[in-house]
């Protein structure tokens, strides 16, 4: 059953059409890549499906099979669906704990007033979040920085954070954002085995762009390649690795070192 | 009918001199990133100073616009050296320091208020200026001084558009309005180019006091009402896009004058703000202007 | 022809480049490599007077260029060409390429190059009243490329020319950088995609927390283990490189 | 010249009023005035107010007492007016307050000073409701606005028409003038307005409203704002092609000197109601012209000025009648006295168009003073306008208290 759905899903800015038509599917419990070009809208559809924007009319996003077309982004949050940014947004005044925590307070759901007079069901609320907290952050490997600042952890560490507190709002489906870039090889292996096994262990559905098509090919389990807003090409990695429309448009052919020194020399004649 | 057409004309003459004064204020927010709060002040310095040159000089009116404008640009390039310059370079934007600008600009505003307060005193002065008999087209009295301001704003405008199009000079400010760090990689004297900026936006401002000196008197306090219009102006037509500043004025001017006739005519300036959010509810980044997150 | 040394320099007051030491020689590409975050882009900004140089010495052509004002530089011929996505939005295409003659007033010279830029790129010639917002990525990066030759510089400094872009695109890109130094003017070329920034240029650093990690010449940087293992990024041109 | 001339307006008026009272222990009488000082007119008439109790002082004081007047700007603002007051009676201890020049301001003060037991004289707010408050402590020289109306529409419905068009602006005396004239038009003539447009203190676009106007046909137009509002207001319905046929009708502000300079030849024929003409032609008139022109440098005072000379005039009549102790510890004595001794005031003959006469009830007939407009018009627009009386009319004492 597919947890996401887009029909027709549309979004121009100006003259610019930024998605065009998609119709996307992602399973249940399964990791679908979104790959293209800079440019092909790819950030754009997480906008979308978030409630960062409002779509064209006509468009459809389904999750869980309801409807959520232009719901406001925190009802759509509530719903399950998180995400972590390219460039990460962290708090960086307050502890790597505080940054988990409220992203679980946008999911809790007792009032804004309660913790001023703090009846005996939110204290208990408050210790059951510290509890699972510090269960996510021993497996992101933060346990250690709870009380530090975040501006004070290493790239790589923000990182995790980042995946941590979009983790900490208990999402159905999270959706990873260049979770790599950046990242030295070893530090991605590290990232994705985390994710997989923060996968594994809540339950999953992961959606995820990326422009290291290593990490694509590698963990995911159906991927979908866009170009000027538009799908062209779908399906398992080996399948898209081989479409003559998106080696065109996207990968390219492969050439030797011999052949590119030659296509440089034949340029400067 | 008549009446109709009468109220466009009304309309589109205080509609311009709202847009070139937006025209300023828009330029002044590309080039330099601030919104300037202390325009309208400039806008009432500027009539001040036709004003001195027409009737203490005797200089004839076109000469006397032409004069404010090189005076009042002149004292805002002295106002963006001295004052603003130190700020815009610690960072403007939401960040504390564009506070801080906003504050400076309103901080500003009130200086230049009690200056020409010191200099010219609190009351309104009248600025006659004999244009002859109006124009008369059936029943419709069009004053010649309508006329000349519609046909000194299009040449402002004109001249800006031509100064930013086809000169080099002109290319530089463009290029600075949209990203300075690339107009220096380009080997643009920056630092000259926002003086320019501001410089322009001020004389231009100038323009429109004079302008509008004959139709309103010249007064300290002149200032208040049109930044609020030329503001609303500005974001009507888009913050930042030089035509949007022009049709925003024209719309304003229109809007506030047929709401004046057909709605209430009792308080005029609410209209210019119901415009304002009109727009603004459907067209957020206003009508010229460019959605601030495109990023596909 | 560019001499770096033991260059200090980072934003308010994080330290980003803690003692560089970069050399061009007249006429060469260099390019100097590293991932995102190590301060490759902070290097260019302070060769270019955009930000200030706390430490140390640049020199070009034997006289020293640092805290010039970014004009000033510009105007001794060593121009930076900024990413793609840098370009004038608002702007057609040829009032952008003209914007990088800013500094010139021989017409002629300012025609004669405009042409050469179209002949190195046609795509831009076809496109010369549009708008550059409406270019796509590939397109707007040989704009500023030209926008930079415009300048007519001495020496040019590339910002990532391959960002973002799919490998055909980078293919041509780095074929008329290859080009342009074949006319005589110096390349400095700062790149994530190391494999294609290695077949380029003839001498590359790697730099890594604000330092030079590893210096040398390009056919030995690319046989390099430790390079293959550590520094890949960007997008890549040959797949097998891509699953290895 | 100056001196001559001023000295000569003293004596002028002072003659035949001046009533010798022994005087107790020399001491100080404390006075304080607050009044709107902000354009040049204002400041100047200021200045004469302060200049006039110097001369007092100079010319031996108060039955041997020293006048000390503390002169304080209110920016005709009804909250730095009351502060002002405050200050007076509190700190200052002031056997008197003088003021305000605003509607706005001196209404509020009314309160202050009924509760504070200090006399209130009035040099210039024409708002009904003043003495209508029923404060036996507040005294106002200028002429009433319940006249005013009273006259302008019997003067607009007798020679002009019914057919009338408002434009009222926001600010609180305009707006009473625009009611009380709506309202007086009704009573009068059974007329109702033609049209009526609410606009802001300082509007500066009236051209849609008096597009608006011609299309209706009126015969005359009424403008109530201030100076600069109504000089623009006039010259734009010019602009918007509204003949001399039809008459303007200008508010209580008409007169101030603004009005003719920023309107120039759009003045002409405006006619209005005041309290003082400088075209009268009483030699006391001529005589105070000509010293405000010399000394102030002001072409042709209007009764702002009159109003303000005639004050100090009124004040030093009582202070001479009224048996003051001047000691710490009569200062309400003192106050009671001063109060007193101005309500005694009949028939002080000055400047005003007729006499001003108080009395002791604290009713608007007692304390409403000049019950004499005059009505005028201008004949010149410009820095040297010119005026003509129409008609002085001296008014029942009860009218528009029904």
């Amino acid at each position: 059953m597919a947890l996401l759905e887009t029909r027709m899903l549309s979004k121009s800015f100006g003259g610019l059409r930024a998605i065009q038509q998609l119709e996307m599917d992602v399973e249940e419990g399964s990791i679908h890549g979104l790959i293209g070009p800079n440019g092909s809208g790819k950030s754009t559809f997480f906008n979308l499906v978030t409630g960062v924007y409002k779509t064209d009319p006509g468009s459809v996003v389904r999750f869980a099979g309801e409807d959520i077309t232009n719901f406001e982004a925190h009802e759509i949050g509530r719903r399950g669906v998180a995400r972590t940014f390219q460039l990460l947004r962290l708090f960086s005044e307050m502890t790597v704990l505080q940054n988990l925590l409220v992203g679980y307070h946008t999911h809790t759901k007792y009032a804004a007033a309660a913790p001023i007079f703090r009846p005996r069901s939110v204290v208990r609320a408050d210790q059951e979040a510290s509890e699972s907290m510090f269960e996510l952050l021993s497996i992101i490997g933060l346990a250690e920085f709870a009380d530090m600042p975040a501006g004070e952890l290493s790239g790589g560490q923000r990182r995790l954070l980042s995946l941590g507190r979009a983790m900490a709002m208990r999402p159905k489906l999270l959706m990873l954002d260049e979770p790599a870039a950046g990242l030295s090889p070893t530090n991605v292996d590290v990232l994705m085995g985390i994710v997989l096994d923060l996968k594994k262990r809540y339950g999953l559905t992961l959606l995820i762009v990326e422009h290291i098509l290593k990490v694509v090919m590698d963990t995911c389990d159906r991927v979908t390649v866009l170009d000027h807003g538009q799908k062209i090409g779908e399906g398992a990695p080996h399948e898209v690795k081989d479409d003559h429309a998106v080696v065109e448009a996207y990968l390219g052919k492969e050439m030797s070192d011999e052949e590119v020194r030659a296509a440089f020399a034949k340029a400067a004649r | 009918m008549e009446a109709l057409l009468g109220f466009l004309i009304f309309g589109v003459t205080i509609g311009v001199v709202y847009g070139i004064v937006a025209l300023g204020i828009s330029l002044i927010y590309t080039g330099l990133d601030i919104v300037h709060f202390a325009h309208g002040e400039i806008y009432m310095f500027g009539a001040f100073l036709g004003l001195v040159f027409a009737h203490q000089y005797n200089v004839p009116y076109w000469l006397a616009i032409l004069c404010a404008m090189i005076v009042t640009g002149l004292l805002g390039i002295v106002i963006e050296r001295v004052f603003y310059r130190r700020l815009t370079r610690a960072g403007g934007g939401y960040t504390v320091a564009g506070m801080g600008m906003i504050i400076c600009g309103f901080g500003m505003s009130v200086v230049l208020q009690n200056i020409a307060f010191l200099i010219w005193g609190a009351d309104a002065e009248p600025f006659p200026v004999n244009f002859g008999m109006p124009y008369q087209i059936g029943e419709i009295f069009l004053p010649k001084s309508y006329v000349a301001t519609a046909v000194a704003a299009l040449v402002l405008m004109g001249g800006l558009h031509v100064f930013l199009k086809k000169t080099k000079i002109g290319l530089a400010v463009r290029a600075v309005a949209q990203n300075k760090d690339i107009a220096f990689l380009m080997g643009i004297n920056v630092p000259l180019m926002i003086s320019l900026i501001f410089g322009v936006a001020c004389a231009i401002a100038a323009a429109a006091g004079v302008l509008i000196g004959p139709m309103q008197s010249v007064q300290v306090e002149m200032g208040y009402l049109m930044l609020m219009k030329a503001f609303a102006a500005a974001v009507v037509g888009g913050f930042g896009s030089l035509p949007g500043a022009i049709l925003g004025g024209l719309l304003v001017g229109i809007f506030e004058n047929l709401g004046a006739a057909y709605i209430s005519g009792s308080h005029k300036d609410i209209y210019a703000f119901l415009l304002l959010i009109l727009v603004l509810m459907f067209r957020p980044q206003g009508l010229f202007g460019v959605e601030a997150k495109v990023k596909a | 022809m560019l001499e770096v040394r033991d260059l200090q320099t980072g934003y308010g007051r994080i330290k980003i480049l803690d003692g560089v030491n970069v050399s061009v020689a007249g006429g060469s590409i260099v390019t100097v490599l590293g991932g995102n975050g190590t301060g490759k882009s902070t290097l260019l900004k302070a060769l270019s007077g955009l930000i200030p140089v706390w430490d140390g010495e640049i020199l070009f052509d034997g006289e020293s260029i640092a805290n010039l004002r970014p004009d000033r530089i510009v105007n001794r011929g060593l121009i930076q060409v900024t990413q793609g996505k840098e370009a004038y939005p608002a702007m057609t295409v040829e009032e952008n390429l003209m914007v990088g003659a800013f500094t010139r007033s021989d017409k002629q010279g300012i025609r004669r190059d405009l042409d050469k830029v179209y002949d190195y790129f046609p795509a831009l010639q076809e496109r010369r009243r549009q708008l550059s917002g409406t270019l796509s990525g590939g397109e707007v990066q040989m704009l500023v490329i030209g926008r930079g030759l415009m300048a007519n510089p001495r020496m040019l400094m590339l910002d990532e020319p391959s960002a973002a872009l799919a490998p055909q695109v980078v293919l041509n890109i780095f074929a008329n950088v290859y080009r342009i130094s074949q006319s005589g003017v110096t390349i400095l070329l700062v790149e994530q995609n190391v494999r294609m920034a290695l077949l380029l240029a003839g001498y590359g650093y790697i730099i890594r927390d604000g330092r030079v990690l590893i210096e040398g010449p390009a056919e030995e940087l690319s046989g390099d283990e430790s390079v293959k293992l550590s520094y890949l990024g960007g997008t890549v041109a040959s797949r097998e490189q891509m699953s290895s | 010249m100056k001196m001559f001339s001023r000295g000569l307006v003293s004596t002028a008026l002072i003659a035949g009023v001046l009533v010798v009272h022994t005087s107790a222990v020399a001491g100080t009488i404390r006075i304080g005035a607050t009044m709107r000082m902000i354009s040049e007119n204002g400041q100047k008439y200021g200045q004469m107010v302060a200049d006039e109790f110097d001369l007092i002082n100079k010319n031996g004081g108060i039955n041997g007492n020293t006048i000390e007047l503390s002169l304080l700007n209110d920016e005709c603002k009804s909250d730095k007016g009351v502060a002002n007051a405050n200050k007076f009676i509190h700190e200052q201890k002031v056997h008197l307050i003088i003021g305000s020049t605003c509607s706005s301001v001196s209404l509020p003060i009314v309160d202050v000073t009924a509760q504070a037991r200090v006399p209130q004289i009035i040099p210039h707010s024409t708002n009904a409701k003043i003495t209508q408050k029923g404060s036996a402590w507040v005294f106002r020289v200028p002429v009433s606005g319940r006249y005013y109306a009273g006259v302008n529409a019997k003067y607009t419905g007798e020679n002009i028409g019914t057919k009338i068009a408002y434009i009222c602006a926001a600010d609180a005396a305009s707006q009473n003038d625009c009611d009380a004239m709506q309202d007086q038009m009704r009573r009068q003539f059974n007329a109702e307005p033609a049209y009526v447009a609410q606009v802001q203190e300082k509007e500066v676009d009236f051209r849609t409203h008096m597009l608006k106007i011609k299309s209706a046909n009126v015969d005359g137009i009424m403008i109530a704002a201030l100076a600069e509002t109504m000089s623009r207001a006039l010259l734009q319905s010019y602009e918007a092609g509204i003949g001399k046929s039809v008459r303007r009708i200008g508010s209580s502000s008409a007169s101030n000197a603004p009005v003719p300079k920023i309107a120039g030849d759009a003045v002409l024929g405006v006619f209005y109601t005041a309290a003082y003409a400088a075209a009268d032609k009483r030699p006391i008139a001529q005589l105070f012209n000509q010293m405000v022109r010399d000394k102030y440098g002001i072409h042709a005072p209007d009764h702002d000025f009159s109003q303000a000379y005639d004050l100090v005039r009124i004040v030093e009549i009582a202070l001479h009648r009224a048996n003051l102790n001047l000691s710490d510890g009569s200062l309400a004595a003192d106050r009671t006295a001063i109060r007193d001794a101005i309500a005694s005031v009949d028939g002080y003959r000055g400047l005003a168009s007729g006499p001003i006469s108080f009395c002791a009830a604290p009713t608007p007939q007692c304390r409403d003073g000049n019950k004499t407009p005059v009505l005028i018009h201008y004949t010149k627009g410009g820095e040297e306008f010119e005026t003509e009386v129409l008609a002085r009319v001296p008014m029942p004492i009860n009218f528009g208290l029904e």
